[in-house]
């Protein structure tokens, strides 16, 4: 195998490889993944680079600092905002009670959330944190310290707000709704170390 | 041979090896009737195509007396070996043959029993093709990420919208107080799953708000929505809705627009 | 712009689309997203197939249905299963045999397997559903009504192929029986009217 073809199959791999990666991976990771040096790992990122570019693909490499990701080329941008706009948009009215719950009482755990909806959460919880409009803030100081959420500054953009103080106020049956129901986790009201 | 009495595994005892330290149970070698007649016949060299299957008879028969046989395909094996004995005696026995029938040329038992050799060990070779790739090079999706969609202009959702869900909430009928006792559900995600395929059966779309219309409680929704989440997680229905709120469009998955 | 280079501008997009996508996307999908119609896009998603075979890249299409998703590319397999280093368990014998019946000759019920096996298959059914190799798809329009089955992405994905037409042609003597041959419930080939 000449040394053009050996570096082709690594960039390859290496596509491969931040394409599935959870996040950004540092040339470290790289060169590790591949069992080459550094200097060598980023001749290959190169060739990366270049490949995907000189072909015109959708997809390009970026650099920051020492990590490295996949992301999409900026020529199918302005097409890609239409789509984003849209999945973007997309906010179920389940994940909405969710977050409306989490809104007005939080900290609060799952439970406290699957209370209130009567309904299990796991999967709308999970929806927003990955849509980061919710994040985990602590622990609950209870026996199985459950984690307790609480929503973030994306959620605050999302809604046009600029803090809390602005959701609107509840009608008294919805505010006793959300906040009666504490649970086998103990006190709602109880605040802990985010530490 | 005199014939012996077959030996009966309890339900699938034997078909699940047991893992572990030191232990496993590995009974039967043969899950099926034609896994063990192939074999018979390949470990003897023998051609699928052309070996006179009455000539195996003993050997299956040999084997069945000798191993285990699991209870629930036990029937399968006594049919072929009933089959083979069937075949083996007619070759005994020449002059019972049916007239027209010439010696050595297959007889139409031999024939289905052979084609469905032919095509078990079809299957056989595929599922040996599948065993040396399981999992060895798989092809992986990525999971998507939040930065995945650039920072496209997002209208703002009004805040209100979010009162407005609690206040929903609020209004919607308490769930009935839960049983002293446990009483077993009436309603599973299985019936509820069958429900919806019933009335996607005709256009091949539905709208959920007119399907929980039609529910008599409100666990009786709930489950409901789980049968079509399940349904949209296996890809039988795509879920469209337009408008927040708006009504939701179960569309059978390969139903024409 | 030619019409050579429209469709490889649209490639690009459909990669980068189905790069951000959360799901496989269909082609009815594809087609709204480009604004085209339902003949171009697959037009355009076989040339993005054929350019990332081609270009030897780390990702491949992959089509089950008329849906479709990016993958990494079977060459990069084996490096990447080190990265996943996923503990799979393998798929018994037995639940093989039953998942290449189900591959060859989908959509078809557990009768049909049950009679190619001449094996009771309840319980390897159950797994490979649970495995999510194999789904329930419909039902044949015969009496009872059995449930027809039909393998999905999960399964392309774990045993490297990107459609199923990479799978082995059966042996001569056997494809033609396979394809053909009727169970109990009637006709083999018979696909229930989705609507």
């Amino acid at each position: 195998m000449t040394d053009r073809t050996a570096t082709h199959d690594l960039a390859a791999f290496y596509e491969a490889l931040l394409f599935v990666a959870e996040r950004p991976l540092t040339l470290a990771e790289l060169a590790e993944h591949a069992s080459v040096p550094p200097t060598q790992a980023e001749s290959i990122l190169e060739t990366l680079g270049l490949e995907l570019e000189a072909g015109g693909r959708g997809l390009r490499l970026q650099r920051m600092g020492d990590e490295f990701q996949l992301v999409t080329a900026p020529e199918v941008g302005e097409r890609l905002a239409g789509y984003a706009a849209r999945e973007v948009a997309r906010v179920t009215p389940a994940a909405l009670e969710a977050l409306a719950i989490i809104a007005y009482r939080q900290p609060c755990t799952r439970s406290e959330v699957d209370r209130v909806r009567g309904v299990d959460s796991d999967y709308v919880m999970r929806s927003l944190l990955h849509r980061r409009l919710i994040t985990e803030v602590g622990r609950r100081d209870t026996p199985g310290r459950p984690i307790l959420y609480a929503t973030t500054f994306t959620f605050l953009e999302r809604f046009g707000m600029t803090s809390l103080e602005q959701l609107p106020a509840l009608s008294s049956d919805a505010a006793s709704k959300v906040a009666a129901s504490t649970g086998p986790d103990g006190e709602a009201s109880q605040i802990p170390d985010a530490g | 041979m005199p014939l012996e009495p077959v030996a009966i595994l309890p339900g699938h005892a034997g078909a699940f090896p047991v893992g572990g330290t030191g232990f496993e149970i590995r009974l039967p070698i043969f899950e099926g009737p034609l896994q063990l007649l192939l074999h018979l016949i390949e470990s003897r060299q023998l051609d699928v195509l052309s070996v006179p299957l009455a000539e195996v008879a003993d050997a299956y028969l040999e084997h069945l007396a000798r191993n285990p046989v699991d209870a629930p395909n036990l029937s399968e094996f006594v049919a072929i070996a009933a089959q083979l004995i069937w075949l083996k005696s007619r070759r005994l026995l020449p002059g019972e043959l049916p007239p027209g029938a010439e010696e050595g040329t297959d007889e139409p038992d031999e024939d289905d029993l052979r084609l469905r050799l032919i095509e078990y060990r079809a299957i056989r070779d595929a599922a040996l093709w599948l065993s040396a790739r399981d999992g060895l090079a798989p092809l992986m999706p990525r999971q998507p990420r939040e930065s995945d969609l650039p920072g496209a202009p997002v209208v703002a959702l009004p805040h209100g919208l979010l009162a407005a869900s609690l206040e929903r909430l609020a209004a919607a009928p308490e769930p009935e107080a839960p049983p002293s006792e446990v009483v077993a559900r009436e309603i599973t995600i299985g019936m509820q799953i069958r429900a919806l395929l019933d009335a996607l059966s005709g256009s091949g779309r539905v709208i959920l708000q007119s399907v929980l219309a039609g529910c008599h409680s409100r666990s009786e929704a709930a489950v409901t929505v789980l049968a079509m989440l399940e349904l949209a997680r296996r890809r039988q229905v795509r879920l469209e809705q337009s408008t927040l709120f708006g009504p939701i469009l179960v569309k059978a998955v390969g139903a024409r627009r």
